[in-house]
């Protein structure tokens, strides 16, 4: 059971590594993040399961991913909105380009 | 720790669920379809969660995903081109390092994962939920009240961030900036 | 029986979905359609299976009514009313008699077409892609590159500058002519940028036939009784607070309102201000009227009647006539200028006409080329307020949300009959 | 009960009271006899049986199809995490009320790609109307269904109708209640709320919708109100808890209650301006939900 | 599995049920429709543009709020269950929230972010 949990969280995670590494958009890299922390939430909880006997400590760590989630979400779109705002940009390239 | 074969069927299920829908986040051009692959991943790994006996956590991941994902369609549909996918298109950059970086994570944490042996300390049986909440008003106190704090941090973060010009006035006036005056402070 | 025939046994007996075009000379019977049990005005043709055309229409009307004809779900059935020969569009059936005989019409059509004695309707208009794009471009769907291109058929939406900087897509939008939110006859092009206007422009429409002339028309030439002008302002200013509140989502005092219309009679104010003290109850100003549509000092009012003097301003011509006078008439004002100040205005109003209609006896008055009606002052000679109305529709509305803006125009009252806008659309 | 029973157990309990939702409805909307509000369900629905399909140029055929599907699930979805005939026989679920929860909060979800579906600009503005409403009531919506668990000392529902056995908890937490119902309508884009599918839009999501479509999303919407009154009764009105008669009738009879207010308030109350709303959700819902919390709280120690 | 795989069961019924009868309906009905029968209905007028565009939402500043709000919401449940067990912390804890939430809201009022741009 654990190999399956396991696997299946690191693809998970791999594929976000590759949306995070390949996407252009701002939008589209924090769905690679999210994706990311998506698999570690899952470790997170196999842990929790399989071998520490309980501790609820286990389950606060994936509370605190989730508020993780939250505050990159949150202050991500803030983030976008404000660069959208001030260059029109929407895509890393665009932001490089407008720097030099 | 003794699954039945249900748990397995289940959780392998959902584990697929999760992979491709994770997959397709990536591969489709509408961005409302992106946002919501995105949330049918993490309710895949919810319903893990819930077969994993963690039944407060899953559902509390759905229930967060399923606003934070439509909020993700909403900004994504506000700042993308051709937002619906119309105009098939890839917008990628680096493709070929990102997929070597994505299966080699992926074969390193799977190896890990498969190969290092894990105490075997399960679950006891007992309400999960009752625990974390005097986790939380416990041991953990200083977590929960920083993550408050945080949180706060955050809207007043995103509000001043995301909406700092333009409020006053209209387009045609141009737009000026907020007063940020002293009595805010005070107040707050 | 099979199921099919079982199913349309059914559905024969319930409510029939109607889609009105509403043409010259008809608002008024339209209100009396809606009280009759068993028909079901809808406001989208995807949930009508019966097409009404009431009214008079130009021949320019073709076109926006074969649309809707085609956007119907059908089982299409397309019924004239009142409606000269040729119609703008074939119909089944034309009537000329009342409402009962028109909702007699309707249900015996649904009846079979539902039954299958009737073929329904098919499509008016050619089965042919607005633009070539099928196999064009890269994928064969018409487009070219990321935005551009007509991919399926449309080009897509256009970069704009935004009223808060941020610069995102403004979709130009033709609204109306047969909106229901809307006068009929009135086609808006509304720059969108999300649910927000950003720009409107009247589109060139000169689609509705006038009716035949009205109280009001005739009383610019010769002295009309006041008993009759003040009775029919009353049941126009109820009519449209029926449409007020069926917009606003209170069907029920939509239906009551259009009850009270049908059976005013003079100096019976008692119905009216009871129904005024139900609309209170249902909290319209609080949720849906206040604030919304006030209307910019620099714009002249004058002589736009319920408008003006719900900016408490005293406007109004029926002062002048001795007649009135002699009633003891004086003006009604509400001020803020706002859309609930013109619900309030027009329900005072029309309490006011039916007590000054109860009080008036026989006597007479206007004839001298200018009269008071419902919208507001009519000159011999003179395009009537409503073109005025139309033509400030393009500043006030702008920086609306889509609510604000349909809740904005109901409350100017707009009559398209006699206002033509530019040249009609080919 | 298996799985199947609590199946079937939904979907006479959803059908029963989506009946009499539109029945009410009906009655309420000021034309028509008794008898044909009576007949009006089932002569509706064979119409638009028979209607045929319409659809727009280029929709979003997956998630315009979806949508009616969704709305449909998640009320069937929360309708189980109530308890129907008493303690443990509707499936007991230890975090009921999260359960609950989430389902309700991804009704946004179904709206939202139902308006988006058509490739249509009122259907579409609709839609983001939803969006709009849902994050502005969502929260005082959860604070209000949690402030409950707080005597009960648990996320299920059984539970929480067990602790109401010597008094409701609409007079133990009486603002409670009135905050339920008003963001309930608003999640169920009913009433007074219903800006989604106003008059101002033609329809709103489902203006391009008709024949089966329509009859769909109607079916799902009636039966998202019957949900929200059955966790309405159940967290306020003591759900299966009353004297003489049988748990049953007593959580079918207060359900309908519930279902009954929220259909008259529909009726007679105006459709509130989308801003006016947000407004209204955040500065005066919010602040009453959490004075909710804290007087509950308070007394719950 | 209980409860939870009922609603499992549940879900998963309705969906497929609700949406196979729609699939087959619009896949079979719609084959026949002609282009004009395809226009979306926006009053009698042929839309210019594809609908779908770059919505401009004027509440994204709420929205964003909204993400921090029901984050603080998971940390509600838990602590609901435990209230009356913890007793005056939990009333403490709860206040601090209170707080929280009340200055998050009161800002973004100030901020004018519940108004439309």
């Amino acid at each position: 059971m654990i190999d399956i949990l396991l696997v299946v969280a690191a693809a998970i995670f791999g594929i976000g590594v590759y949306g995070a590494l390949s996407q252009q958009s701002f939008v589209m890299i924090m769905m690679g993040l999210e994706l990311m922390l998506n698999a570690a939430l899952l470790v997170a909880i196999t842990f929790w399961w399989a071998s520490t006997g309980g501790n609820p400590a286990g389950q606060l760590l994936v509370i605190v991913i989730l508020a993780v989630m939250a505050i990159e979400a949150a202050i991500g779109f803030a983030l976008v909105t404000a660069v959208y705002r001030s260059r029109k940009a929407d895509i890393t390239e665009k932001l490089k380009k407008l720097r030099n | 720790m003794n699954p039945g074969p249900l748990s397995y069927f289940l959780v392998s299920a959902f584990g697929i669920g999760a992979v491709v829908s994770g997959w397709l986040v990536f591969r489709t051009d509408s961005m409302l379809r992106a946002a919501y692959w995105l949330m049918v991943s993490f309710v895949a790994v919810g319903a893990m969660l819930i077969v994993l006996d963690a039944q407060f956590l899953g559902l509390i991941l759905i229930l967060m995903m399923s606003g934070e994902m439509t909020i993700m369609a909403i900004f994504m549909i506000l700042f993308m081109m051709n937002p619906a996918g119309l105009n098939p298109m890839t917008m990628v950059h680096q493709h070929r390092t990102s997929i070597i970086a994505g299966v080699g994570s992926f074969i390193v944490l799977a190896f890990v994962g498969v190969v290092a042996e894990f105490p075997d300390r399960p679950v006891p049986a007992g309400n999960a939920t009752v625990a974390l909440g005097e986790e939380l008003l416990g041991r953990s106190m200083l977590v929960f009240e920083s993550a408050g704090v945080a949180l706060l941090a955050v809207m007043i973060g995103a509000i001043a961030i995301a909406a700092k010009q333009g409020r006053f006035g209209d387009a045609f006036d141009g737009s000026e900036e907020p007063s940020i005056d002293v009595e805010t402070g005070d107040r707050s | 029986m099979g199921l099919r025939a079982r199913l349309a046994h059914l559905a024969k007996t319930g409510d029939v979905p109607v889609f009105v075009v509403v043409g010259g000379g008809y608002r008024s019977a339209v209100h009396r359609l809606r009280l009759v049990e068993g028909i079901s005005i809808v406001a989208s043709p995807r949930h009508a299976s019966v097409l009404l055309i009431a009214g008079a229409l130009t021949n320019d009307a073709t076109g926006t009514v074969s649309h809707v004809h085609d956007q119907m779900a059908g089982p299409r059935v397309t019924v004239a009313w009142g409606h000269p020969e040729p119609s703008v569009i074939p119909v089944q059936t034309t009537v000329n008699g009342d409402v009962t005989e028109v909702a007699t019409t309707i249900r015996r059509l649904f009846h079979d077409v539902l039954s299958g004695a009737v073929a329904p309707e098919q499509p008016l208009l050619p089965d042919v892609d607005a633009v070539e794009w099928r196999g064009v471009g890269p994928y064969g769907h018409g487009g070219a590159g990321m935005t551009g291109g007509t991919p399926y058929g449309r080009p897509l939406a256009l970069r704009a500058p935004a009223r808060d900087n941020l610069e995102l897509d403004q979709l130009p939008v033709t609204v109306g002519p047969w909106f229901t939110g809307f006068p009929p006859g009135l086609a808006l092009r509304i720059s969108l940028q999300g649910d927000v206007a950003q720009a409107v422009e009247v589109a060139p429409t000169n689609l509705i036939q006038a009716g035949p002339a009205g109280l009001f028309t005739r009383a610019l030439s010769e002295p009309t009784p006041i008993r009759d002008l003040e009775m029919a302002r009353a049941r126009h200013h109820i009519e449209w607070m029926a449409d007020t509140l069926e917009i606003a989502g209170v069907d029920r005092l939509a239906v009551r309102a259009d009850r009270i219309a049908g059976m005013i009679s003079p100096g019976e104010v008692d119905p009216v201000e009871r129904l005024v003290k139900a609309v209170r109850r249902s909290l319209l100003r609080l949720m849906t009227l206040r604030n919304v549509g006030v209307l910019p000092g620099e714009i002249d009012l004058a002589g736009l009647g319920p408008v003006v003097r719900a900016t408490g301003v005293a406007d109004d011509r029926r002062r002048e006539e001795q007649a009135y006078r002699d009633l003891g008439f004086e003006p009604v004002t509400h001020s803020g200028g706002d859309a609930w100040a013109r619900f309030s205005q027009r329900a005072a109003e029309a309490v006011q006409a039916l007590d000054l209609a109860g009080r008036a006896g026989d006597t007479r008055a206007f004839g001298n080329g200018e009269v008071e009606a419902p919208d507001g002052l009519h000159r011999m000679g003179e395009p009537d307020p409503a073109n005025r109305l139309v033509s400030i529709l393009e500043t006030v509305l702008i920086g609306s949300e889509w609510g604000d803006l349909v809740t904005t125009i109901q409350s100017l009252d707009i009559d398209m009959e006699t206002v033509s806008v530019g040249t009609p659309a080919p | 009960m298996t799985a199947f029973g609590i199946l079937v157990q939904v979907t006479a309990l959803l059908s029963g009271g989506a009946y009499v939702l539109v029945v009410a409805d009906r009655l309420m909307s000021g034309t028509g006899s008794v008898r044909t509000a009576l007949a009006y369900p089932v002569r509706r629905l064979s119409f638009l049986l028979l209607q045929p399909a319409t659809t727009t140029e280029r929709p979003d055929f997956e998630a315009w199809i979806l949508g009616p599907a969704l709305l449909m699930a998640l009320a069937a979805v929360g309708a189980v995490a109530v308890p129907i005939a008493g303690p443990s026989a509707g499936g007991d679920i230890d975090a009921g009320l999260v359960l609950f929860g989430a389902a309700m909060l991804i009704v946004l979800v179904a709206v939202f790609i139902f308006g988006w579906g058509p490739n249509s600009v009122l259907p579409m503005i609709g839609g983001y109307r939803m969006a709009a409403m849902v994050l502005s009531v969502g929260i005082p919506f959860s604070l209000v269904v949690l402030t409950t668990a707080i005597p009960a000392e648990s996320l299920s529902v059984g539970m929480i109708v067990e602790a109401q056995s010597s008094l409701w908890f609409v007079i133990v937490q009486p603002l409670g209640l009135p905050i339920y119902l008003v963001t309930a309508a608003a999640i169920a884009f009913w009433g007074p709320f219903d800006l989604p599918e106003g008059a101002d839009l033609a329809g709103g999501v489902v203006a391009e919708a008709s024949g089966l479509r329509l009859a769909t999303w109607r079916f799902a919407r009636a039966a998202l109100m019957v949900t929200l009154s059955l966790m309405g009764q159940a967290v306020f009105l003591g759900g299966y808890l009353g004297p003489v008669l049988p748990g049953w009738l007593w959580t079918i009879v207060k359900t309908l209650v519930l279902l009954v207010l929220l259909a008259l308030a529909g009726r007679t109350i105006a459709r509130m301006r989308v801003q006016t709303f947000v407004w209204f959700g955040w500065v005066v819902l919010l602040p009453l939900a959490l004075v909710d919390v804290f007087v509950s709280g308070w007394l719950a120690l | 599995m209980g409860g939870i795989g009922a609603a499992l069961v549940v879900f998963l019924a309705a969906l497929v049920a609700i949406g196979v009868a729609q699939w087959v309906w619009a896949v079979t009905g719609e084959r026949d429709l002609t282009v004009p029968e395809r226009v979306p209905f926006a009053g009698g007028v042929e839309p210019e543009f594809h609908a779908w565009n770059r919505f401009h939402i004027r509440y994204y500043a709420m929205a964003l709020l909204f993400l921090a709000f029901d984050m603080e919401m998971v940390f509600m449940y838990p602590w609901a269950v435990v209230f009356v067990k913890e007793g005056l912390l939990a009333l403490i804890e709860m206040l601090m929230f209170i707080l929280i939430l009340i200055v998050g809201m009161v800002y973004a009022w100030r901020e004018k972010s519940f108004e439309w741009a």
